[in-house]
């Protein structure tokens, strides 16, 4: 009920390596997603739907597919007179030019931009995360339990609680620790890099993170654990439901697999919390008489006359004759040529696999195409 | 670079062809090849034209029209100048009442049309299917110097062709057109597409004009009766162009688009066709499903057989559902088992678990908006 | 972060009280204070207290609205949900009649008001000035639990004041509020500002029974009848507020501005009043111009002199011109010499060198829009 | 009439440090001019004029007060879903970071952002001059001289032409030299750094200019004079009319008081080619009965007590009671205390001139206030 000022802060300036060459040209955020999204729309699209109208994207790295994708915002009705969504790159100033160090030192850097929309709380989030969450229930969370910082927690199976930044917390999920890729974990909350921050206490924090040399500036490994080390309270808000980082080739596919799931838990067609992309203007699908299409997804602009089995086409994609994918991914305006056949195969956008080429295998992940270039 | 055209796009003619469609929508809005409306493609056409400035003469029914163009981002026509401007009748406060035709509406608005910043204009209706570039017309209309260019369609073989009778007809004689009904008596013939380019000063004119002399109720009936005091051309659009004047053509535009040639021109040729952006997620093709020869929009779940037919977004069709030959609009839903043919299903409808439902080709089945049958 | 409240601003109401000023335009669009339209205080209380989703019922003179609004950029409300919408009256193809009083405007609009997404609602109109805070009101009517509540004002000493005559006043009786006309024999009352705040399926039953009953013609009506059947409180607005029901409080509310501690409540107390954006250049005051106790819009060049008066964007004032007491609408010119006092100038208007135009205080005198005076 | 595709790039990285406290914390483009504009709106607001939707601004220093003034175009209707308005700052790639080099090398590094509208030709703008110019006449003198590059020229006094680039040209206005600041100017065809280039040819100089070693990557001391070199055909644009570089705190009061000048040549209140600028919805101005204004610029939100004399009041600032301001220059929401006196003055934003302060005189121009954020 009441009014509560809140930015939203999305950390998108990562290489994402780990995806190669589905992030050789474009920044990780703007690789393509799911059939008809980018990676970033699903956090974007959780801020409209959570009524926050102020957002940065802080990025430095291959912005103009991000740039060009977002535009001024109206996708997720975030072009706005004031707020609204803006991307946020390095600037120099008399100093000299500096590069974003770290995460906290992104945030840093931009705290003018913050100060302009003078909020109670900033949420400070990930670009590279699938999931939908409601932050308002966060942010009520936050409030009610009277706390500092509050990290959203997921559970993990206690045998890969290892793999993950874990928070120790007592019976009333105060956390008291963060651990770091723990060798014995003591719990299996695993911080989903989601956090509320009274921005007063975390402008203080930055500004004192900064002067400090032997700081990496990173918000895990430096922020969080001073907040601890001054005895703050810092709550941890536990999250049900579909969450999944898709910074490796591996969980990228497998997150793909999942959508051909019908009962998955990220429930793309419900209407009361709907995914936002920018509209590509393309007509409906085409599936030909001797098309056949199952188990698969497909989306605006696709023409089928091959068989498409366990797989997604994205926007305006192509199989031609005779042409077989299997439990593959084909991005946008990708074609696969007539007789082609692909198995667990990757096909980068506006690539064209060859007539007759046979690609991929149970195995592995096979990449059709050298880099994508992110811009349609 | 913007061009020196505006667009008036009239809704205000009759459109008492399609009754079935059109109880709660204008023909602008009837929904057209999986997630379009007829509009779209004039808007679309006009914007890939270069045309930035667009007035729209509406005559009642606005709800659905304010609903589908809202701000008018879809097209980027939300400018500060320029931009869609929605031209609605005038209410006077005592009477409450608007007159037959188009010609009232057209008067409430007079001071729009004289505050028009471009030289030109482009006068069409929204029930006209095609990709079609204004430019190659407009620049002719500014090289000869006409006060109005009638743009046409050249028909060969057309006596046999039913669909085309009543249709307008483009005649010169003794060097002036003249434009009336097709009776089906000549073969080779000028179909007027019901699009003008003219001067804007000619256009202030013919309005003016019409409106002093208060003999005509309709705008398009003001321009053909007074073709004779200006300098006419015409302009031979090459584009493929399909009238919707009735529910046949309506249905058989529809499945047109199901030849991919045609589908390529349609889509693409001089541009996109934009239209609302609905945010539907990809469709789903659960194992088991059979669709051949369709054409299928965003959103849908598809379990049962789907056979040349369109579908519209977030349509689910039931396990063992058949639907052929078939158009179904939006956020219907086929159950287990139905058996579809021939028929035109409305926005919203929820067809029963094996219920049988068949038209025939030359009248398809409509099943209106909103209409359960169980 | 956004408010559970869609607001409703209903400018179908009855308007006959400024007549001087709503030949071409509704109450909504009087200009007012300089560079708004009244319209604006409205839109912008309720986007600076966190409303997101307006509802406006139009009933007629639309252009003048759609002129002033556009796609709604200049209060934010450009959305893809929420937003702005604006309802207007159903036209019916056959009959082309609409009748008196706005409740046929609500049955045209009852869908738009089943799907707002909203679970209260707040019911305002356009023509009381004042920077409001709805979110107080709001949250004491939740916590209530009420049906309906009431916005009232609360005056003393109201006996004397002839302007508050006539104007709707709230009394509780046997523990239900009743809602009527004020003939001057109470002293201490509470005014109604006719704002409404109800839950939303309260206000939905309310038009449901409205209509289906067809007692009445205007909304407000059907809810003051029907108080008793629901669980009614008021709410006290402490912000001043002047209603805008006559052209005598037209002038008085507009020279009350010059008073710079109410300027400052008004334009900045809860937030900015945002208008349309005009683009007016600095205004360009000559050597020789003397300007005293006066608000002044850009775009203005002043070569005369002004006292105690507000002057519109784009007016010019000629040398040896004299304004006094007066309100100058935008895109005016006041020639050399030309002396004024006590006047309402509307837009476009000229006068001449040397005229001279005297209006009283207690009737300020109207040229009306577009005149020339020679 | 035929359609052309044109984007332009303005240029607006420079720091403009010859502005002095202006420019402190705020790029040069972001500076207040004119009561409401700032000095980019100028040019912005030529581009919307002239038709030209497609418009990129390179900038990298301190750019927050640009992008908070350009939000996403509304201003200047380029707010667009494809085209319209955006800030290009610099950006890491797979082989680091870089910051723009040069004039010529902030193109280079968005090749792939112009790429992306295929234009036919290139319009190069510069962001701190203060004009008004219809670009389209430009282009259609490009196209009908056949012209690969077009060079935008004025005519300025001979004895001032030293201090300009220098355009040799031959009868007809082609160019055969570019003259940097001749000791012994041959001509006196000052450039105004606006060029109209073919996009392909540009293109492929700005490439060989990236590699060649010894270059500055500037327009104006190597492009320019690489393709006069390699003989293209370069066409002088004589523009007629106001224009200004406001680049030193001189010229940037004295373009202040040519406005002053009821008739002067750039003609503000000329509705047909409006200057447009973010709106910042304050209420009319006041003058009390009391204040005293004379041959003077007000706007919106300003509140008068005192005495204006030969001054221009931006938004929102205010003169109280008792102070005199002469010959001066007030910025946004400064406030001028009680009987102060002023002095051909400049007042930074928000910055507030103590009671009874009496700053400047008649020799030479004095800052109130060490440094303008820019921000409102």
């Amino acid at each position: 009920m009441i009014h509560s000022k809140v930015v939203a802060m999305i950390l998108a300036g990562g290489q994402g390596s780990r995806l190669k060459n589905l992030t050789r040209k474009t920044a990780k955020p703007a690789v393509h997603f799911g059939g008809k999204y980018r990676i970033i729309d699903f956090t974007l699209s959780n801020c409209a739907n959570s009524g926050i109208h102020s957002v940065g994207i802080l990025t430095q790295y291959q912005p103009l597919a991000l740039n060009t994708h977002i535009g001024t915002g109206v996708p997720w009705d975030l072009d706005r007179r004031s707020g609204g969504v803006e991307v946020l790159p390095p600037y120099m100033s008399t100093e000299g030019g500096r590069w974003y160090a770290g995460t906290a030192n992104a945030i840093y850097e931009n705290i003018d931009f913050i100060d302009l929309h003078d909020p109670e709380y900033v949420l400070i989030l990930s670009g590279d995360h699938i999931y939908k969450m409601d932050y308002r229930e966060m942010i009520s969370f936050h409030r009610s339990t009277n706390a500092d910082v509050t990290v959203s927690v997921i559970e993990v199976p206690w045998e890969e609680a290892s793999r993950f930044g874990i928070l120790n917390t007592k019976d009333d999920d105060v956390i008291y620790e963060f651990d770091e890729k723990p060798a014995e974990p003591k719990n299996n909350l695993a911080s989903m890099g989601i956090y509320v921050f009274n921005w007063k206490l975390l402008r203080r924090y930055l500004r004192e993170d900064h002067k400090n040399k032997d700081s990496t500036h990173d918000f895990g490994a430096d922020i969080i654990p001073e907040i601890l080390r001054k005895g703050h309270r810092m709550m941890a808000y536990r999250f049900r439901g579909y969450w999944k980082d898709v910074g490796t080739v591996e969980s990228y596919w497998e997150a793909h697999m999942d959508l051909l799931d019908p009962n998955n838990e990220l429930r793309l067609y419900d209407d009361d919390w709907k995914i936002y992309t920018k509209n590509l203007d393309a007509p409906p699908h085409y599936i030909s008489a001797e098309g056949h299409v199952e188990n698969s997804l497909l989306n605006e602009g696709c023409v089928v006359y091959g068989t498409v089995r366990n797989s997604i086409l994205s926007t305006s994609s192509v199989i031609e004759k005779g042409a077989v994918v299997e439990d593959s991914i084909i991005l946008p305006y990708a074609v696969v040529g007539k007789n082609a056949v692909l198995k667990k195969t990757i096909v980068l956008s506006h690539h064209k696999v060859a007539e007759g080429e046979a690609l991929g295998s149970d195995d592995t992940i096979t990449f059709a195409g050298t880099h994508d270039m992110g811009i349609l | 670079m913007s061009i020196n055209l505006q667009g008036i796009i009239n809704l205000g003619e009759r459109e008492d062809y399609i009754r079935e469609l059109t109880m709660n929508r204008p023909l602008a809005t009837i929904p057209f090849a999986g997630r379009y409306r007829l509009i779209d493609f004039t808007l679309s056409n006009m914007v890939n034209s270069g045309i930035d400035s667009i007035s729209l003469i509406v005559k009642n029914k606005f709800h659905s029209l304010n609903d589908h163009i809202g701000p008018g981002k879809d097209w980027d026509l939300d400018r500060k100048t320029g931009g869609l401007r929605i031209l609605y009748p005038d209410m006077q406060p005592d009477l409450n009442l608007i007159s037959v035709g188009d010609i009232p509406v057209v008067r409430s608005n007079l001071s729009h049309f004289s505050s028009i910043k471009k030289d030109y204009i482009l006068l069409t209706r929204s029930n006209y299917i095609g990709n079609i570039n204004y430019r190659p017309a407009f620049e002719e209309h500014v090289k000869k110097g006409s006060d109005i260019t009638i743009l046409t369609r050249h028909i060969r073989n057309g006596r046999a062709r039913v669909e085309l009778l009543g249709m307008d007809i483009v005649q010169k004689r003794n060097n002036s057109y003249t434009i009336g009904r097709n009776l089906g008596n000549q073969n080779d013939f000028d179909l007027s597409i019901e699009m003008f380019i003219m001067k804007k000063s000619v256009f202030l004119r013919i309005i003016h004009d019409a409106i002093e002399e208060g003999a005509e109720a309709f705008l398009k009936k003001a321009i053909i009766s007074r073709l004779g005091e200006y300098k006419v051309s015409t302009y031979t659009i090459e584009d493929d162009i399909l009238p919707i004047h009735s529910i046949q053509q309506y249905y058989n535009a529809s499945l047109a688009i199901l030849d991919p040639a045609y589908a390529e021109y349609l889509f693409y040729k001089h541009g996109k066709i934009y239209t609302k952006a609905k945010d539907a997620p990809s469709t789903l093709y659960a194992a088991g499903s059979e669709v051949n020869h369709s054409l299928i929009a965003n959103g849908c779940v598809i379990e049962g057989t789907v056979e040349n037919s369109i579908i519209f977004r977030d349509v689910h069709i039931g396990r063992g559902a058949v639907v052929r030959n078939s158009i179904v609009f939006q956020d219907t839903d086929i159950s287990t088992g139905a058996n579809l043919n021939y028929c035109i299903v409305d926005k919203f409808v929820h067809v029963g678990k094996g219920k049988v439902l068949m038209g025939d080709g030359g009248l398809p089945y409509v099943i209106k908006k909103g209409v359960s049958i169980r």
